[in-house]
C-alpha cells in the first residue's frame, strides 16, 4: 500500500469517525435520560480520544480518554446519584438557535481561508518554534517525546498553572461541599 | 534577587495557598494571606517604579528564549494594574480581619483563604505575562477562584449565581480560546510581541478578523460589557461582602486591561481602529452601558445590586475612553480603571460595613444609618461623590479627560452625553444618601460604629479617592505614559 | 432514583443490606482484587514513562486515582478511606503543588554555565550538565503534577460520593452551614 | 469540493462546537448545561489538534536516529497538543466544580432545571 | 487489509452507537457503551499498526482500563444509587 | 513460513473483525437485554481476541506483542466481569426476559418521573 493511498484511507477514517463524534453529540443533546446521557458523554470522549490519535495527537488521546471516560463520567454519576435522573421537558427556544447559527457562521466563515486541513505551509509548522521544539528536545531536553519536553520544560509555566487550576477546583468543591457524609440536610424553621 | 521579581509577584500568592492546606489554621492563613498580599503590593511598586524609570522588563520563564518559552513582560501598562490589583488586595483582605469566623463557613476558613490567595494569584498572572496562552491558563485559574468564592454567599442564590457565572465564564473563556487559537494558525505564534510583530502580514485574511472578534467576546464577556454583562448584578450582590469588593474592583478592571492588550498590543491601533472601525461598534454600546446600568441602578432595591449596576455603567466610561484611541481618552480609561478600583472597592466596604450591623443590604432598611454609623457613612457620601464625578475626587479626574478625549475627537454629542449619565449617578447615589441621612431611624436604635478593623480599610480606599483627587500627578502621569505605550504600537 | 431504590433491594437510606449481596459480588472483588494493582502499577508505567511515550504526571494521576475509586466503588468508601485516608489526600493536593513550586524556587538559586542563577523552572542548573539537569527538572515537575491530581480527584471523589441525597426541602428551606 | 475536503475536518468541529453551545445557553437542566459545556470544549480541543496535524505527519515522539528513514519523518506540529493538555484540564476542573455547585443547588432549591430556579427566586 | 479490521471495527461501533442512543433500557444503554470502549480498543490497536507507530499500545491499555472502571462505576450506580456503599461487605 | 504466518494473521484479522459485525447485528435482533449481552460478549471475545491474536502474528516477538497481550488479557478478564455486574444489576432491577422493556425502560421512568 502506498503512502500517499495510507493517507486518504486514515483521512476517511477520520471523517468516518467524526461523523460518529457528531451523532453522539447530538444523541447526547437531545437524550432526557441523564443517566444515558452520561453514558453517551463517555462514548463522545472515547470517539474524540480515537480522533485524537489518529491526528497524531497521542498524549491528548491518552488525557481525554482517562479524564472524559474516567473521571467525568465518574463524576457526572455521583451528581445524578444525587440529584435527578430525568431532564424535564421544556419548551423549544428561538434566541438560542439564532446565536448559535450567528457565532457557527461567523467562524466558518472565518475558517475558510485557513490552510488546508493537514497542510505543511501552514504558518503554525514555518514558524521558528516547530523546528525549535523538535530539534531543541532531541539536544538540548533529549527526551524522545516531545510533548512532555514541552510541556514540562518550554512550557512549563503553563503546567505549573494547570495544576493550580487542578488545585484550585478541589479547593472548590471542598468549600461547596464542604461537610462530609451528611446523612440529610437539617432543616430549622429560621430564616437565613 | 530584584532580577527576579516579576515571577515572585505571581508565585508568592501561588506557593501560598497550598502552604494554607498544610497549615489548616484558621487564623493563621488570615495573617499568612495579609503577609503574601503586603509583600505583593511592595514587589509591584517595585516594579512599577523600575519600569517607570527604565522601560519595560522582560523575563524569561524556564530561561527559555522568548517565543520558545513563556515571557513575563512589564511595561508601564501592567505595572500600573499589579499595583492596583495587589493595593486592593491589601486592603480588603485585612478588612474585618478579626471577624471572618463569622462570615466564612465553620472550620474551612483555611480554604477560603487558600481560595483568595489563587483568585488574587490569577489577576496577577493575567496582567504580568506576556504569553497569550499563559492568560487563559490565569483567567481560569482566577475564575474558578471566584466563582467558588462567590457560592459561599448567604443564602441559596449566591449557589445560583455562581453557577451562572460558571457558565458564562467557561463560554467567555473558550472563546477567548477559540480566538487564541485562531491567532496562532494564522501566525504560528503565541507570544503576544511575537504575534504584534507576525500579525500585519495576514491582516487580510478573514480568519484574524474572526479571532479578534472572538477574543473580544470573550474578554467582554469577563468584563461584563454591556449586553453580556447579566451574570454580574447576581454574582457581585449575592458573593460574601468582602469578596464582592475584592472582585469588583479588581476582576473586572483586569479583564479590561486585557481587551487594551489585545485592541493595542497586539492588533494594533491602526487595524483596530482604522481598518476594522470597531469605535463604531464600541461607542453606541458603551454609550448604551452607561445609561442602562444607570437607569438600572435607579431602579434597584438592594445596594449590592445598586453598585453592580452602577459597575456596569463604570465600565461603560472605560470602553468609551478606550475606543476613542487617543491619548487623552485613553488616559481617562486607564485613569478611571485606577479610579474606579478604589471607589468600588471603598463602597463596597461600606456595604459590608453596614451590612454587620444591620445584616441587611436593602435600601429600606438602611433608613437613618447615617446617625447609627456616621463614620461608615462618611465614607459612602465620599464615595459617592466621587462616583459621581465632583470636583475634588477621583472620579472627577478620569471623567474630566474622558470629556476632554471627547472634544479633542470632535464628538461633540459624547461629551454632553457622559455628563448627562454623571447625573443619573446623582439620581441613585442621592437616593441612598437621603435614606441613610435624613429618615429616621427604626425605635431603639443606637449608635453603633462599625468596628474598627473594617472601618480603617474602608478609610484607606476612601481617603485614596480624596488623595488622588487632588493629587493627579502620579495616576494621570503613569497612565498618560501607559497610553502613549499603548499608542505607540510597542506591547 | 426515587424508582431505583426499592428494586434494588436496598434501602440505601439507612443502609440495609439484603443476604445477596455477599456472595453476588464475589466474581467482581476477586477480578477487582487482580485490576486494581494493575492499573496502579500502569499509573506508575505511565508516570516515569511519559518521557519516552505518551504520558506523564497528569495522565498518570488520574489513571492512579481511576483505579484507588475502582477500589472504592467496589469495597466501599469505608475501605477506601482506610487505604488513602482524607487527611492524607488533602495533605498530597498541596504536596504536589509545593514540589513543582518548589523545583522552580530551587532553579532561582543554582546557576549553570556563565548565569550564575537560573530564572524560574529553569531545570538547567539542577545537575551538573544541563541535559541531566533537564531530565531531573521534568521528573520532579511530572511526579508534582501526578501527586497533586491524584490527591485532587480522589478528593473530589470523596466529596461526591460521601453525600447522600437530600430529601426536597420546601420552598425557601434554609441555609445550613451559612451563619 | 476541493474546500470540502481541505476544510471539512475544521467544519465537522465548529458543527460540534455550536451543538455544545447550544445545549448551553438553551437547555434548563443544570447537569445538562455542563455537558454541553464539556461537548463545547471537548470540540475546541478536537479544533486545535486539527490544526497541529500534518498530512503524512507521525505523532511528535522522536523515531531513534539509527533507524531506518528516520530523517525524512515528518512530526506533527506538538504545541497544539501541549496546549490542549492544559485545556483539559481547565475543563475537568470546571466540570467538577460545576457539578458541587449543582449538587448544592439540588440541596437548596431541590431542582436542577433553572426556570424552576428561577421561578422560586421570583416568588420568595 | 488493517484497513478492512478498521471498517469492521468502526460498523461494530456504530452499531454499537445505535442500540446506545435507542435504549430501551438502560443497561442496552451501559452494554453498548461497553461494547463501544472495548471496540475503540481494538480500534486504537489496529490505527497503530496502520501507522506504523504500533507503540500506541499504551493507549489501548489505558481505554481497557478506564472502560473497566466506568462501567463498573455505572453498574454500581444502577444497582445501589449511589458510589459509597460497601457492595461486598467487609469481612 | 512466513508467508503461512502472513495468510493465517490476515485470516484472523478479517474474522475478528467479521465477528465483531455479527455481534453488533446481533446487538440489534436480538429480542432482549440478556440475548444482546451474548451478541455483545461475542465481540469482545471472539472478535478482539482474533483481532489482537492477528495483530501479534504481524509483529512477531517484540515488546509490542506484550503489550498486546496485556490488552488481550485485560479484555478477557474485564469484560465478562462487566457484562456479569450487568447483568446481576438488570437481574435486581427486574429487566424481564421476553423482551419487554423491564422496571427502569424509558418508559416506566416517565411514570416514576412524574411523582
Amino acid at each position: 500500500m502506498s503512502a500517499k493511498q495510507q493517507t486518504s484511507g486514515l483521512a476517511m477514517i477520520e471523517l468516518i469517525l467524526f461523523v460518529l463524534l457528531v451523532a453522539t453529540a447530538v444523541v447526547v443533546a437531545r437524550l432526557r435520560d441523564l443517566f444515558a446521557a452520561v453514558m453517551l458523554t463517555g462514548i463522545f470522549s472515547l470517539v474524540s480520544a480515537g480522533l485524537f490519535t489518529l491526528m497524531d495527537a497521542v498524549d491528548v488521546a491518552f488525557t481525554e480518554a482517562a479524564v472524559g471516560a474516567g473521571i467525568s463520567t465518574i463524576l457526572m454519576l455521583g451528581t445524578l446519584s444525587l440529584t435527578a435522573r430525568r431532564e424535564e421537558q421544556q419548551p423549544v427556544r428561538l434566541l438560542p438557535f439564532l446565536v448559535v447559527i450567528l457565532v457557527g457562521g461567523a467562524l466558518i466563515a472565518g475558517t475558510v481561508d485557513m490552510p488546508a486541513y493537514g497542510a505543511l505551509e501552514a504558518p503554525i509548522h514555518q514558524h521558528p518554534m516547530y523546528n525549535e521544539f523538535i530539534t531543541g528536545t532531541e539536544q538540548k531536553v533529549h527526551l524522545p517525546n516531545v510533548v512532555t519536553a514541552v510541556l514540562a520544560s518550554y512550557r512549563g509555566y503553563d503546567t505549573f498553572g494547570e495544576t493550580t487550576v487542578v488545585f484550585a477546583a478541589a479547593i472548590g468543591v471542598f468549600l461547596v461541599l464542604g461537610g462530609r457524609r451528611k446523612k440529610s440536610a437539617k432543616i430549622d424553621g429560621g430564616t437565613p | 534577587m530584584t532580577a527576579h521579581l516579576p515571577i515572585l509577584q505571581v508565585v508568592l500568592p501561588l506557593m501560598a495557598a497550598p502552604l494554607c492546606l498544610l497549615i489548616r489554621n484558621g487564623p493563621a492563613t488570615r495573617y499568612l494571606a495579609i503577609g503574601v498580599a503586603w509583600t505583593s503590593l511592595w514587589i509591584a511598586c517595585q516594579l512599577l517604579g523600575q519600569v517607570v524609570a527604565e522601560g519595560p522588563i522582560s523575563y524569561m520563564l524556564g530561561g527559555w528564549v522568548a517565543p520558545f518559552g513563556i515571557e513575563y513582560r512589564i511595561d508601564a501598562v501592567n505595572a500600573y494594574l499589579l499595583v492596583i490589583v495587589t493595593m486592593i488586595a491589601s486592603v480588603v483582605l485585612p478588612f474585618g480581619v478579626d471577624r471572618i469566623p463569622l462570615t466564612v463557613p465553620a472550620g474551612k476558613e483555611y480554604l477560603y483563604n487558600a481560595a483568595f490567595l489563587l483568585c488574587i494569584c490569577g489577576l496577577l498572572g493575567i496582567s504580568i505575562t506576556g504569553d497569550i496562552f499563559n492568560v487563559f491558563v490565569f483567567l481560569e485559574i482566577s475564575s474558578l477562584a471566584s466563582y467558588t468564592l462567590i457560592s459561599l454567599g448567604k443564602g441559596r442564590r449566591a449557589l445560583r449565581a455562581a453557577f451562572s457565572y460558571l457558565v458564562m465564564g467557561t463560554v467567555g473563556g473558550t472563546f477567548f480560546l477559540i480566538g487564541v487559537g485562531l491567532l496562532y494558525q494564522a501566525t504560528g505564534t503565541l507570544n503576544m510581541a511575537d504575534l504584534a510583530e507576525r500579525l500585519p502580514a495576514s491582516f487580510g485574511a478573514r480568519s484574524v478578523v474572526v479571532s479578534f472578534a472572538f477574543l473580544t467576546v470573550g474578554i467582554g464577556i469577563k468584563l461584563a460589557v454591556f449586553p453580556l454583562h447579566q451574570w454580574l448584578p447576581n454574582a457581585y450582590s449575592h458573593a460574601p461582602a468582602r469578596v464582592s469588593a475584592f472582585l469588583a474592583a479588581t476582576a473586572t478592571k483586569v479583564s479590561f486591561y486585557l481587551l487594551l492588550r489585545v485592541f493595542f498590543g497586539i492588533f494594533g491601533v491602526t487595524y483596530v481602529f482604522g481598518t476594522l472601525r470597531a469605535q463604531n461598534l464600541l461607542i453606541p454600546l458603551s454609550l448604551l452601558a452607561m445609561f442602562v446600568g444607570s437607569v438600572a441602578a435607579i431602579n434597584q432595591t438592594n445596594i449590592k445590586r445598586l453598585l453592580a449596576y452602577s459597575s456596569i455603567a463604570q465600565i461603560g466610561y472605560m470602553t468609551l475612553g478606550l475606543s476613542m484611541a487617543s491619548v487623552d481618552g485613553l488616559t481617562g480609561g486607564i485613569v478611571h480603571l485606577f479610579n474606579h478600583a478604589l471607589m468600588k472597592g471603598g463602597l463596597f466596604l461600606v456595604v459590608a460595613c453596614v451590612g454587620y450591623r444591620l445584616g441587611s443590604d436593602r435600601v429600606e432598611d438602611w433608613s437613618g444609618v447615617g446617625r447609627r454609623m456616621p463614620w461608615t457613612m462618611a465614607a459612602f457620601v465620599v464615595g459617592g461623590l466621587s462616583l459621581i464625578g465632583v470636583p475634588g475626587t477621583v472620579g472627577f479626574v478620569s471623567k474630566w479627560y474622558l470629556v476632554l478625549g471627547a472634544i479633542n475627537r470632535g464628538w461633540t454629542l459624547v461629551a454632553p452625553l457622559i455628563l448627562l449619565s454623571s447625573l443619573l449617578a446623582v439620581v441613585y447615589v442621592w437616593r441612598i444618601i437621603e435614606i441613610a441621612w435624613f429618615r429616621q431611624a427604626p425605635a431603639g436604635a443606637k449608635r453603633e460604629e462599625a468596628p474598627l478593623s473594617m472601618l480603617v480599610p474602608t478609610w484607606v480606599l476612601i481617603g485614596a479617592t480624596l488623595y488622588f483627587g487632588f493629587h493627579t500627578d502620579l495616576t494621570v502621569g503613569v497612565a498618560r505614559q501607559a497610553a502613549q505605550a499603548l499608542l505607540g504600537g510597542t506591547p | 432514583m426515587s424508582g431505583l431504590d426499592p428494586l434494588a433491594g436496598v434501602d440505601s437510606a439507612n443502609g440495609r443490606r439484603d443476604p445477596m449481596r455477599m456472595q453476588e459480588k464475589l466474581v467482581l472483588r476477586i477480578v477487582s482484587k487482580a485490576t486494581v494493582p494493575f492499573i496502579l502499577l500502569f499509573a506508575l508505567y505511565v508516570q516515569f514513562h511519559g518521557d519516552f511515550g505518551p504520558g506523564g504526571g497528569f495522565q498518570a494521576g488520574v489513571i492512579f486515582a481511576a483505579g484507588l475509586i475502582l477500589y472504592g466503588v467496589i469495597f466501599g468508601l469505608d475501605m477506601l478511606e482506610r487505604v488513602a485516608p482524607p487527611r492524607v489526600v488533602e495533605f498530597g493536593i498541596a504536596l504536589g503543588i509545593l514540589i513543582y513550586g518548589g523545583v522552580g524556587v530551587v532553579s532561582l538559586f543554582l546557576g549553570h554555565g556563565d548565569a550564575p542563577a537560573g530564572n524560574f523552572l529553569d531545570y538547567n542548573g539542577l545537575a551538573h550538565d544541563p541535559v541531566h539537569g533537564q531530565h531531573l527538572g521534568i521528573l520532579l515537575v511530572e511526579l508534582g503534577v501526578g501527586i497533586t491530581v491524584t490527591a485532587a480527584m480522589l478528593a473530589i471523589f470523596y466529596m461526591f460520593a460521601g453525600r447522600r441525597m437530600v430529601e426536597r426541602p420546601e420552598f425557601g428551606a434554609p441555609e445550613e452551614d451559612q451563619p | 469540493m476541493s474546500q470540502v475536503m481541505d476544510h471539512g475536518i475544521y467544519w465537522l468541529c465548529i458543527v460540534l462546537m455550536m451543538i455544545g453551545l447550544y445545549t448551553v445557553i438553551s437547555r434548563d437542566n443544570l447537569v445538562k448545561k455542563i455537558m454541553g459545556l464539556n461537548i463545547f470544549q471537548v470540540s475546541v480541543i478536537m479544533f486545535y489538534v486539527s490544526m497541529g496535524k500534518i498530512s503524512g505527519g507521525t505523532p511528535p515522539i522522536l523515531v531513534p536516529k539509527d533507524q531506518p528513514g528516520a530523517a525524512e519523518v515528518v512530526y506533527s506540529n506538538p504545541l497544539p497538543h501541549v496546549l490542549m493538555l492544559t485545556a483539559i484540564v481547565v475543563g475537568v476542573a470546571t466540570t467538577a466544580l460545576g457539578l458541587a455547585l449543582v449538587v448544592r443547588i439540588q440541596e437548596m432549591y431541590g431542582t436542577v432545571e433553572e426556570d424552576e430556579i428561577i421561578e422560586m427566586d421570583r416568588t420568595e | 487489509m488493517f484497513v478492512a479490521a478498521m471498517v469492521g471495527v468502526l460498523v461494530t461501533m456504530f452499531l454499537a452507537l445505535v442500540r446506545a442512543a435507542l435504549g430501551p433500557t438502560v443497561f442496552d444503554r451501559i452494554l453498548a457503551a461497553n461494547m463501544f470502549g472495548t471496540k475503540t480498543v481494538l480500534l486504537i490497536a489496529v490505527a497503530g499498526f496502520l501507522t506504523e507507530r504500533p507503540d500506541w499500545l499504551d493507549l489501548a491499555i489505558v481505554y481497557a482500563l478506564v472502560n473497566f472502571a466506568g462501567t463498573i462505576a455505572v453498574a454500581k450506580f444502577c444497582r445501589f444509587g449511589n458510589l459509597a456503599d460497601d457492595v461486598g461487605g467487609a469481612e | 513460513m512466513t508467508m503461512a504466518i502472513e495468510i493465517a494473521s490476515w485470516f484472523l484479522l478479517v474474522s475478528g473483525s467479521i465477528f465483531c459485525v455479527i455481534g453488533g447485528i446481533g446487538l440489534h435482533r436480538m429480542p432482549d437485554f440478556y440475548t444482546r449481552t451474548h451478541a455483545a460478549s461475542i465481540t469482545d471475545t471472539l472478535g478482539a481476541g482474533q483481532v489482537l491474536v492477528g495483530l501479534m502474528l504481524q509483529e512477531g516477538l517484540t515488546l509490542v506483542t506484550v503489550k498486546l497481550i496485556m490488552v488481550g488479557v485485560l479484555l478477557f478478564l474485564t469484560s465478562p466481569t462487566a457484562a456479569h455486574a450487568l447483568v446481576k444489576a438488570a437481574a435486581a432491577h427486574g429487566v424481564r426476559f421476553d423482551g419487554a422493556p423491564g422496571g427502569v425502560s424509558e418508559a416506566a421512568d416517565e411514570r416514576a418521573g412524574d411523582d
